[in-house]
């Protein structure tokens, strides 16, 4: 526990999960502006 | 083509969510007024605040021009004359002292200021906050033609006068328009306006 | 097209998250592994202030062009995600600080530096808060934009040097001369870049979230 | 028929100042808030007095801090009254904004230094400073109250057009000022000790001029729609 590794692993979970979020905000605007 | 004419098509200008200025358009030329009337709140005085550069209007056009020379928004709002009941002057000055720093700032001899004081009644000496309703309307009138302008722009120009008030008023405006000046002016439905060459209602 | 970006994205950081933790070297002179937090301390640290130069230039476009909204409305959201990258440096920084120096805040130039932008651009979205009528916000908004532009050097360039000398004591700084070894240099700059490229996603985001939530208000834009 | 625009400034200068002197509650409240302020600061410090290096350290940010804030009570009401009050109207119609800009910045400046000369040989003499430097003291009191003086117009200007001026005023001048300041305490300080401590007095001229220019271009897009 704590070592490298283990770092790495979180920091690469924290970024996608990020790049997932904001990826479905992207298509949530999509909608939105094909709304008009 | 008259030398002097303003024209505006499309003004629209909102607050927020209140529209206070719809798609007015309408053109006049020297020596004519155009008379702008409507209801309270119905545009009239933004109308005239975009007319006078005060305001940026969100959408439309503004043509101007004064004997022969087109004037950009900056140049036309130090050409015109506006008579409108929000103007002030300096409460700590007398109304020859506000009538000299804007001689002074526009460039223009100390004569003129003394000229309309005269011919608007005025006494010169009194401070602006001393003075009654009736003296600031005739010291907006004194301000606006410092510079005789042809390009007038007047919201409400009679309120507050007295008979000698107006008639000095009259006197001077068609003056002005004798000269080849126009006029827009914004004035509740009874007010009688001479040499009218439009009308614009706006709805509100 | 848009999935294909924010793959290459997700690949190009994964990429510089590891290569941080294995790949690059530690740096001399520094407690353990506390170096490594310079991946993200300084590239966030970049990012935030090209953030504000951003909004700054937005902001001149907005004043010297047509007063299109739009410009307006970018510089805006460049100062919000600007915040948002200040308030990490910060952490990470204060985060840092305590590693090597054992308090989370002594006053380090650069930590002042840093601060008092994101207190500027705290007046900045003040002001915007303050005035109501949407072209007056703008247009006073933008200036204060402009404004920031000369500023900020000052903030930058001349407080850090200065040590704050409100703080009369002066401060060890012990990364002020960073020797940097080719391999960090790559990691660093590919971070840089990767959280710019993330910016700039965002920053278009808020952008269209903006216009999107403009013409609503106006019925037609 | 369009005036020079040192004429122009010149009678926005002149006008600021004769209604400053008929109301004179502007230049009174400045002065008042400056001595009480000091007055009370040499009492609760009294003891530094005698305590040399102390008081060369401590009196240069009591004295700019005072001037700041005097500056902030006062001096925004330069553009919020004219707003308030609807002057504004005429004064955009009668004149040009770069003549208003150096109008009021000249008449701001003249303000500050009003409280400059007030507080500072009181401050020398409360705590019986020996100033080494006396020309370097006058430089820096006149740079930094410079930086403070064009921050403050184009400030001013800014928040008279938003609602609650004075506390916003504050919010945006402490990070534009807080530069200046720095460099201006380090400069009071040299000239209080003689130790010299880098070019401050150039950085600090340098952003004078940076804020007076970006003044003079930005000005025109804040006073006008």
């Amino acid at each position: 526990m704590g070592g490298p590794e283990w770092v790495t692993a979180v920091n690469l979970i924290i970024w996608t999960g990020l790049v997932l979020w904001i990826s479905r905000l992207d298509r949530k605007i999509r909608d939105l502006e094909r709304e008009r | 083509m008259a030398a002097t004419a303003l024209a505006f098509k499309g003004l629209s200008r909102r607050f927020g969510p209140v529209r206070a200025l719809v798609d007015a358009s309408a053109e006049v030329e020297g020596g004519g007024i155009l008379s702008v009337r409507g209801p309270n709140g119905c545009g009239k005085s933004t109308l005239l605040r975009c007319l006078a550069g005060l305001l940026r209007p969100d959408r439309g056009t503004i043509a101007a021009r004064e004997r022969g020379r087109e004037l950009a928004s900056d140049e036309r709002r130090s050409r015109v004359g506006y008579v409108a009941p929000d103007v002030a002057f300096y409460d700590e000055l007398s109304g020859r002292e506000n009538l000299r720093l804007y001689s002074r700032l526009r460039g223009l001899p100390p004569g003129r200021g003394e000229i309309l004081l005269e011919r608007l009644g005025l006494a010169g000496e009194r401070p602006f906050h001393a003075m009654s309703s009736g003296m600031r309307q005739r010291l907006r009138w004194a301000f606006a033609l410092l510079h005789a302008p042809d390009i007038l722009l007047l919201d409400e120009p009679f309120q507050n006068f007295d008979a000698a008030g107006e008639r000095a008023a009259r006197e001077l405006l068609a003056e002005r328009l004798a000269a080849g000046a126009l006029a827009v002016v914004a004035s509740p439905s009874d007010v009688a306006l001479p040499r009218v060459a439009g009308e614009l209602l706006l709805g509100g | 097209m848009k999935r294909l970006l924010a793959l290459s994205l997700w690949l190009w950081m994964a990429v510089v998250i590891w290569a941080a933790f294995h790949w690059a070297p530690l740096a001399a002179g520094f407690k353990g592994e506390s170096s490594r937090i310079l991946f993200f301390h300084v590239p966030v640290a970049w990012v935030s202030f090209v953030a504000f130069m951003t909004a700054g230039v937005e902001s001149v476009l907005y004043l010297a062009g047509r007063r299109d909204p739009r410009h307006d409305r970018s510089a805006a959201a460049a100062v919000e995600l600007g915040q948002v990258f200040a308030v990490l440096a910060t952490v990470t920084g204060a985060i840092w600080a305590r590693i090597m120096w054992g308090s989370y805040w002594n006053w380090d130039p650069r930590q002042s530096a840093i601060v008092v932008t994101m207190l500027y651009y705290a007046a900045y979205l003040a002001l915007r808060q303050a005035i109501a009528d949407g072209p007056s916000r703008a247009r006073l908004s933008a200036a204060y934009a402009v404004l920031g532009l000369v500023v900020s050097p000052f903030l930058y360039f001349v407080l850090p040097r200065l040590g704050f000398s409100l703080h009369p004591e002066p401060v060890i700084n012990a990364a002020g001369k960073l020797e940097v070894e080719s391999r960090m240099l790559a990691v660093l700059t590919a971070s840089s870049l990767g959280f710019t490229v993330l910016f700039y996603w965002l920053h278009a985001l808020r952008r269209r979230l903006g216009a999107v939530a403009a013409r609503r208000d106006e019925g037609v834009e | 028929m369009s005036s020079s625009w040192a004429a122009e400034a010149a009678a926005v200068f002149v006008k600021d100042w004769r209604c400053e002197l008929r109301t004179r509650h502007a230049v009174a409240t400045l002065a008042l808030f400056a001595l009480t302020t000091l007055l009370v600061a040499s009492l609760v410090l009294g003891p530094i007095g005698n305590d040399a290096e102390m008081s060369r350290r401590v009196v240069p940010v009591l004295v700019w801090l005072i001037v700041l804030f005097a500056a902030a009570a006062g001096l925004p009401r330069a553009f919020v009254h004219e707003e308030e009050s609807r002057t504004a109207i005429a004064l955009r119609l009668a004149a040009r904004p770069s003549a208003v800009f150096a109008g009021k910045l000249v008449h701001i400046a003249t303000l500050v230094a009003a409280i400059e000369a007030i507080v500072a040989p009181l401050a020398v003499a409360l705590f019986d400073l020996r100033v080494a430097a006396a020309a370097e003291l006058v430089a820096a009191l006149a740079a930094g109250g410079l930086a403070i003086a064009a921050a403050t117009t184009l400030l001013a200007a800014i928040v008279a057009q938003g609602r609650g001026a004075s506390t916003l005023f504050a919010v945006l001048a402490l990070p534009v000022l807080l530069p200046a300041l720095a460099l201006a305490v380090a400069a009071t300080r040299v000239a209080l000790t003689g130790v010299a401590e880098g070019n401050l007095l150039t950085l600090l001229l340098l952003y004078d001029g940076s804020v007076v220019v970006a003044g003079f271009l930005l000005f025109p897009a804040i006073w006008n729609p």
